[in-house]
């Protein structure tokens, strides 16, 4: 069978299977939460608007945060119960995010439901406005808008959906197990969203290292209309969106531009069998599956509501193991740090690791010795050796123009493998930050 | 040596010398190209042995690069102090009189007093560290002391004292460089006579702001009342001082119960 | 120029200005010929001549030559003094002539030379200029004497032709090949850095005891 | 060493690798440490030497064989040398800033440097003492140019990599260049006696 | 609870520059073995010397200069044992000395340590040695367990001012070539040892082969061109060991793959230019520093291009 890659990557932690052993056998498990805190700004726009206030009683999807903006979803209540506060508190992100408390009162309510049937028969326009109103956005990480990577603009043809299952980020299980567990409501999700643009090539893309998933995958996709599943190598960053378009389909997203760009869709499989839930049940997004793994007492795969704090999340694993020195949402390669474990999961984080204070520990950097990994490992084909550089002498300019820093995916990839233990990615990040502040300027 | 040697040599030195001029002259004339006057000027105060000890091709890309400000006026080690002094008066004639100012820190957060969010660990920017979950610090603007600041002066009038940014006054030339350097734009240019100044930028609540930092101003207005010049005034939780009015009397200093205003060099 | 700033002037040249360890002008020789003392110093009296005779002139006749005409002016009066040394070393010192070689002629075009003319000679009087040349040319001198005794002594063991290390040195030949020329220039330089930067921060260091 | 001796290639190395300018013959090193921080204006420089010494070396040999021998004046050669070349560069200078802008910008400015780059009189006497006829003048002119290229060009190119090391404070600028162009020294004399 | 934040990856390989440079040590085990066994006792000190010597000059100088002491990650050891295994096993004690502290302080901490200098320490080192005592460093010993063959062609205890590629023409066995049994430095004369070296820095991936085989490769082609017995070529002088542990030295050559080649190929030129028309028998050391010049002009110019410099899809 054609194992499909792509020139660059790594593999991170070979020797300990990625990380992902301590969860890869445990099948997904329900936990709701007593109390959640939902962030409002979860996805990339604008932050939703509230439209609850503190006392209000509210029920399971019933929408609690409108969209604002062009790029906005709204937000459901993940829980049926009394909203306890309306404040802001310091998560994740650059700024504080206002979020809405909800005690649970453990009624399990939901609000009245509108779904639109089949995905094969569902009328195909409806689809797109319901994964809106679902306030679906991207599951993998990184939270764009779903429905708006759905509605191309005028002339983008668009000519095939991927679906990323590849999970190359080291330590998460999530996206395995439930292409494990539920592969139909997948193939669903991707059948409506096809069927939704019109497209009609959908390839399931699921690295090598997940044969159990590729089997349970193929299976419910036999007889499903232009579903194909495509066989990737293990390599990291293979489920990054512009590694996997050029893996599978051998074309490149033009700098600057989107996936669309190139004709292309990505959608993680997560945000597909969300979708399917819009559909077919006409539910919002209230819950996702996440990877709680790392210093914890029972690692494990936990369906939790948006908004589960990161302890309750992780009392729900027996606890901490240790005293934890660092927790962060994601795998370890990209994974972002909480600044505390009372932030939560919101609907993109598809893994909870917690460090003791052992791991949490970084090298010193010490001087490059110019061994040319970082070039070698680099999946968009930077030089990030002259990169770093360049950032050191301030030569911005040349690294926007000459060594094209903007293309720059922030995979880590260079950062893993620096013998030298550089700080490249975190420079690249901050490049990238002062060049998009400067041409907002303009 | 013959008399006819004496005169072939003087006639070829001649003819050379005249036959050239000549042509220079002429194709001075014909290839004319209008140059700024200061350039001139400044060309005419270096060495002029076109060495290119200076980094430039000749001594001409040198007085145009001085009049453009991107040589120095000491660059011309040739015409050594001199030509240094020379060029410095040529260029000084743009500069207006001014108020001299100096580049002064807002913010008393060191180690211990502003209090940590986290700990940071990695990358040792301090822009890299506000980027992450609201920076290090319990105070969403103060000092991260990873030391920006000091990197970008070039004059090494900045020290990280006890992770806080720390200038010299005397060696700052208020050129700025830390100013847009500082993720968190706590470096502010004052004039160099207004000694007195709130150090602190923080526009928290005042139940944070004290839970943050041991100096924070709070917005308590005692200063505000304190001040009979109404040279001070508090907005957004936090004390301004208008230095045109200030007269330096230092009462806000005494009443303020956080020493978030202090008496600088 | 008061006279007592003559001293000043003079001192200048040799330390605060040498050409070739401060200034760095006029490397070409220091490299080439400096491969005994002996060439180091006829190289430096050489252009310590050119330059007090051609400071001299051109001082003398600052006042007549037009501006613009000025550097073929002083190529042409320096030019004369390198061809009369020329012609005296011929007939006078042929093996250092020989020894010399092109780089004799190519005083004409050392920079410290026409700088010195320009930023000097052309702006001060008859005794300063002299006294600016003597002390520039002794700077350049002492610098080439110094460069040609280190790497006579460590190429060959010998300085001035003398064995000062005894037999059982064995040179390091490289010093007196291409490569040592830059080698030793560039490590002189560097320590002669270190040593001045040491004691401008100890001065500094006093300056602030003091007060 | 003849070109009709050794041929054609083999004089280009003679010239430009074997008797390089800067790292055997020891000429035009004020450009050379001086000019190259920066590649750009490195390569810039070199063009320009390369076009200038071979001019300079046409018209060199030209005055000294058709006015300065038939005459007996060889002892003003060097007077005459370099007013021909600072006449020529300043006049090229002046044609090329006025009626060729772009070429100008891109090697013009580089002239007047040269005129007292030692270098260019260097290779005119040494033309004149090797007793080069008119074509090997200007060939020994523009191949040892070329030699002088690729040492300035080798020189810009590790400075530019040295941009962000420590170098010890003493030797930053001058001295560390120094001491490049004495390792580099030491690589080419693995040219030496390739022609023999 | 105070908890660290960075930014990813927040797990790092297990690789560092200490891991490297013992795995370079590992890949020159064999090749010191061999030197040592070849040419006896007397070897084993002059890699010793120079070992000792490379580390203490590293040591001295970061202490004067007060900079952290990184003699840890053995860059200095490597270095030094290089410099030893580039010497003749009968040359005076000083000399690996004294080669080793200017490889360390001359070449390397100069332009500000590990990873700064532009140029292979050793080889710089070797051609300074060579360049000042030109006799002391062309001495070389027979190896003590030569097999009689060779013995016998060569006759004496001592080849002076010979080096071995002089030997060339005396029609030594293959086998001889292989295993060292003939005259030279104490690394490069056994070239099975080299290629174990090699072997290992391959598997572990320390060095891509980028540079050995087109370096190699250029030497046997150009070598044939020229009319000589392109295996000769390799497997006599320095050619091996330089472009096995010199020209794959990190800081010194390109970091492009296509660089590499670049560099290699240059290499290879460069030491058959200089065997048959120089004034070295043995061009190995100037072609891997004349490429060293080369170096970053040779990274500025071989870029790769980036991912998404193309024109949109339809």
């Amino acid at each position: 069978m054609r194992k499909y890659s792509f020139r660059g990557g790594i593999h991170p932690l070979r020797d300990t299977h990625e990380g992902k052993e301590l969860t890869r056998n445990k099948p997904i498990r329900e936990v709701v939460a007593q109390v959640v805190r939902i962030p409002m700004d979860m996805h990339i726009g604008a932050p939703s608007e509230p439209i609850v206030k503190k006392g209000d009683r509210v029920l399971i999807g019933q929408k609690i945060a409108e969209a604002v903006g062009g790029i906005g979803v709204p937000v459901h209540a993940s829980v049926s119960g009394t909203v306890t506060e309306v404040a802001a508190y310091q998560m994740m992100h650059k700024k504080p995010s206002m979020c809405i408390t909800i005690e649970n009162d453990g009624l399990e309510e939901w609000v009245q439901l509108a779904p639109l049937g089949d995905v094969e028969t569902a009328a195909a326009d409806k689809i797109i406005p319901a994964v809106k109103e679902a306030g679906i956005c991207g599951m993998g990480g990184a939270c764009f808008p779903t429905h708006i990577k759905m509605s191309p603009p005028a002339g983008k043809v668009v000519d095939t959906v991927l679906l990323n299952g590849a999970e190359c980020e080291t330590f998460l299980t999530a996206d395995f197990r439930l292409m494990l567990e539920q592969p139909e409501r997948v193939v669903n999700g991707l059948r409506a969203v096809m069927r939704a643009m019109g497209v009609k090539r959908g390839i399931i893309c699921i690295e090598d290292n997940k044969p159990e998933a590729i089997q349970a995958i193929t299976k419910a996709a036999a007889g499903r209309e232009g579903v194909e599943v495509g066989t990737l190598k293990t390599k990291y960053p293979q489920g990054g969106e512009k590694q996997l378009i050029y893996s599978v389909l051998g074309r490149e997203v033009p700098a600057g531009g989107l996936p669309m760009d190139a004709g292309v869709v990505v959608l993680n499989v997560g945000t597909a069998a969300a979708i399917a839930d819009a559909v077919i049940e006409g539910k919002p997004l209230i819950s996702r599956v996440t990877t709680i793994s790392g210093a914890v007492a029972a690692p494990d795969n936990l369906l939790l509501r948006i908004g589960t704090l990161l302890k309750d999340a992780a009392e729900a694993c027996g606890g901490y193991a240790k005293e934890p020195g660092k927790i962060f949402v994601g795998g370890s390669m990209t994974g972002v740090c909480a600044p505390n474990d009372e932030a939560s999961i919101s609907k993109a984080n598809n893994g909870l690791v917690v460090f003791d204070e052992k791991d949490a520990q970084l090298p010193d950097e010490s001087s490059c010795i110019r061994c040319g990994r970082c070039i070698d490992a680099c999946p968009v084909w930077l030089n990030p050796y002259q990169m770093k550089r360049d950032y050191q002498l301030g030569k911005l300019d040349e690294m926007e123009k000459k060594l094209h820093v903007m293309e720059c995916v922030l995979c880590g990839s260079c950062s893993y493998v620096c013998p030298a233990r550089q700080y490249l990615t975190p420079a690249f990040k901050d490049a990238k930050d002062i060049i998009t502040a400067r041409r907002m300027k303009q | 040596m013959s008399t006819n040697a004496i005169l072939y040599a003087i006639a070829v030195l001649g003819g050379l010398g005249i036959g050239f001029g000549l042509l220079l002259t002429l194709a001075d004339k014909v290839f004319y190209v209008p140059v700024d006057e200061r350039v001139v000027r400044v060309r005419e105060a270096v060495a002029g042995a076109n060495c290119g000890v200076c980094g430039y091709p000749g001594c001409d890309q040198f007085a145009e690069a001085v009049v453009r400000g991107e040589a120095p006026v000491t660059g011309c080690t040739p015409g050594g102090g001199a030509s240094a002094s020379a060029l410095a008066e040529i260029m000084g004639l743009d500069n207006v009189d001014v108020e001299p100012t100096v580049a002064r820190v807002r913010c008393q957060g060191g180690d211990g007093i502003a209090k940590d969010s986290f700990q940071y660990q990695g990358f040792k920017t301090c822009r890299h560290a506000m980027s992450l979950s609201g920076g290090p610090k319990l105070c969403p603007t103060a000092c991260v002391g990873l030391g920006d600041c000091e990197r970008v002066c070039q004059f090494d009038a900045i020290r990280m004292v006890n992770g806080l940014s720390v200038i010299d006054p005397d060696k700052c030339t208020a050129c700025g460089a830390c100013i847009t350097e500082c993720p968190n734009s706590l470096i502010k240019l004052l004039p160099r006579a207004a000694t007195v100044t709130v150090r602190c930028m923080n526009t928290q609540a005042p139940k944070p702001a004290n839970l943050s930092c041991d100096h924070a101003c709070i917005g308590c207005k005692r200063c505000e009342k304190a001040c009979e010049y109404d040279a001070i005034h508090v907005t957004n939780f936090l004390a301004e001082i208008d230095v045109e009015k200030c007269t330096l009397c230092e009462a806000c200093v005494a009443v303020c119960p956080k020493q978030s205003i202090t008496v600088s060099k | 120029m008061p006279k007592n700033n003559l001293r000043g002037v003079f001192v200048n040249g040799i330390f605060n200005e040498n050409p070739v360890f401060r200034l760095v002008l006029g490397t070409c020789p220091v490299i080439a010929v400096t491969t005994s003392a002996i060439n180091g110093a006829g190289m430096g009296l050489a252009a310590t001549f050119v330059l007090i005779g051609s400071n001299a002139v051109i001082s003398m006749l600052r006042n007549f030559i037009p501006g613009k005409v000025r550097i073929p002016a002083f190529i042409v009066v320096i030019c004369t003094f390198v061809t009369m040394i020329q012609l005296l070393m011929q007939a006078y010192l042929p093996s250092l002539y020989e020894a010399l070689g092109i780089f004799l002629p190519l005083i004409v075009v050392n920079c410290i030379i026409l700088a010195r003319a320009e930023a000097f000679a052309s702006k001060n009087g008859l005794m300063a200029s002299i006294v600016d040349g003597v002390g520039m040319g002794l700077g350049f001198t002492l610098a080439m004497v110094l460069m040609g005794t280190v790497r006579e002594l460590l190429g060959n063991g010998t300085v001035f032709g003398f064995s000062l290390l005894g037999a059982s040195f064995e040179p390091v030949l490289l010093f007196i090949l291409a490569p040592g020329g830059f080698l030793a220039y560039g490590l002189l330089l560097g320590i002669i850095n270190a040593i001045s930067n040491k004691r401008a921060a100890s001065k500094k260091h006093e300056e602030v005891k003091a007060a | 060493m003849r070109l009709s001796e050794i041929g054609i290639f083999l004089f280009f190395v003679n010239a430009a690798f074997s008797n390089n300018f800067i790292f055997s013959r020891f000429l035009g090193n004020c450009p050379y440490l001086g000019v190259s921080n920066k590649l750009e204006t490195a390569t810039g420089m070199g063009v320009a030497v390369v076009f200038v010494m071979g001019i300079a070396s046409l018209f060199c040999y030209l005055t000294y064989e058709y006015i300065l021998v038939p005459l007996g004046l060889q002892y003003l050669n060097t007077i005459a040398f370099i007013l021909i070349i600072a006449a020529l560069v300043q006049f090229v200078e002046m044609f090329m800033k006025k009626s060729l802008q772009s070429l100008y910008s891109a090697l013009g400015i580089y002239l007047p440097l040269i005129t007292t780059n030692c270098a260019v009189l260097g290779v005119t006497i040494l033309n004149m003492n090797s007793g080069f006829n008119l074509l090997e003048s200007v060939l020994s002119g523009v191949f040892g140019a070329i030699g002088f290229l690729l040492a300035i060009v080798l020189m810009a190119g590790v400075r530019e990599r040295l941009e962000s090391s420590e170098i010890p404070k003493a030797f930053k600028g001058f001295p560390i260049s120094l001491i490049i162009a004495g390792f580099m020294s030491v690589a080419f004399m693995g040219f030496s006696g390739l022609v023999k | 609870m105070n908890l660290r934040v960075s930014t990813g990856p927040h797990l790092l390989t297990r690789e560092n520059t200490q891991t490297l440079m013992l795995d370079v040590l590992i890949a020159l085990a064999p090749t010191t073995a061999a030197g040592i066994y070849l040419f006896g006792l007397r070897a084993a000190w002059v890699l010793c010397v120079a070992v000792i010597a490379a580390v203490l000059s590293e040591y001295i100088w970061l202490k004067l200069m007060k900079k952290t002491i990184v003699i840890g990650d053995l860059s200095a050891v490597v270095t030094g044992l290089i410099v030893g295994l580039n010497m003749p096993a009968g040359v005076s004690l000083w000399i690996p000395a004294l080669g080793s502290a200017i490889a360390i302080i001359l070449v390397k901490q100069l332009f500000g340590g590990i990873g700064h200098n532009f140029m292979n320490p050793a080889m710089f080192a070797r051609a300074f040695l060579l360049a000042s005592w030109p006799a002391r460093m062309t001495s070389f010993l027979l190896p003590e367990r030569l097999l009689g063959t060779s013995q016998a062609a060569f006759g004496v205890d001592m080849i002076s001012g010979a080096t071995p590629l002089v030997t060339k023409a005396r029609n030594i066995p293959l086998s001889d070539l292989l295993l060292g049994n003939i005259p030279g430095t104490i690394g490069e004369v056994c070239k099975v040892a080299i290629l174990i070296g090699l072997v290992y820095m391959l598997v572990v991936k320390v060095v891509s082969w980028h540079v050995p085989v087109f370096f190699v490769g250029t030497v046997a082609l150009m070598s044939w061109l020229v009319g000589s017995d392109p295996l000769v070529a390799i497997l006599s002088g320095g050619v091996l060991f330089g472009a096995v542990f010199m020209a794959t030295d990190y800081v010194t050559n390109p970091m492009q793959k296509i660089g590499q080649c670049i560099f290699g190929l240059g290499c290879g030129a460069m030491v058959v230019i200089i065997r048959s028309w120089g004034n070295y028998p043995e061009g190995v050391t100037y072609a891997i520093l004349f490429m060293n010049c080369l170096t970053p002009l040779i990274d500025r110019f071989s870029s790769k291009r980036v991912y998404g410099m193309v024109k949109k899809h339809a």
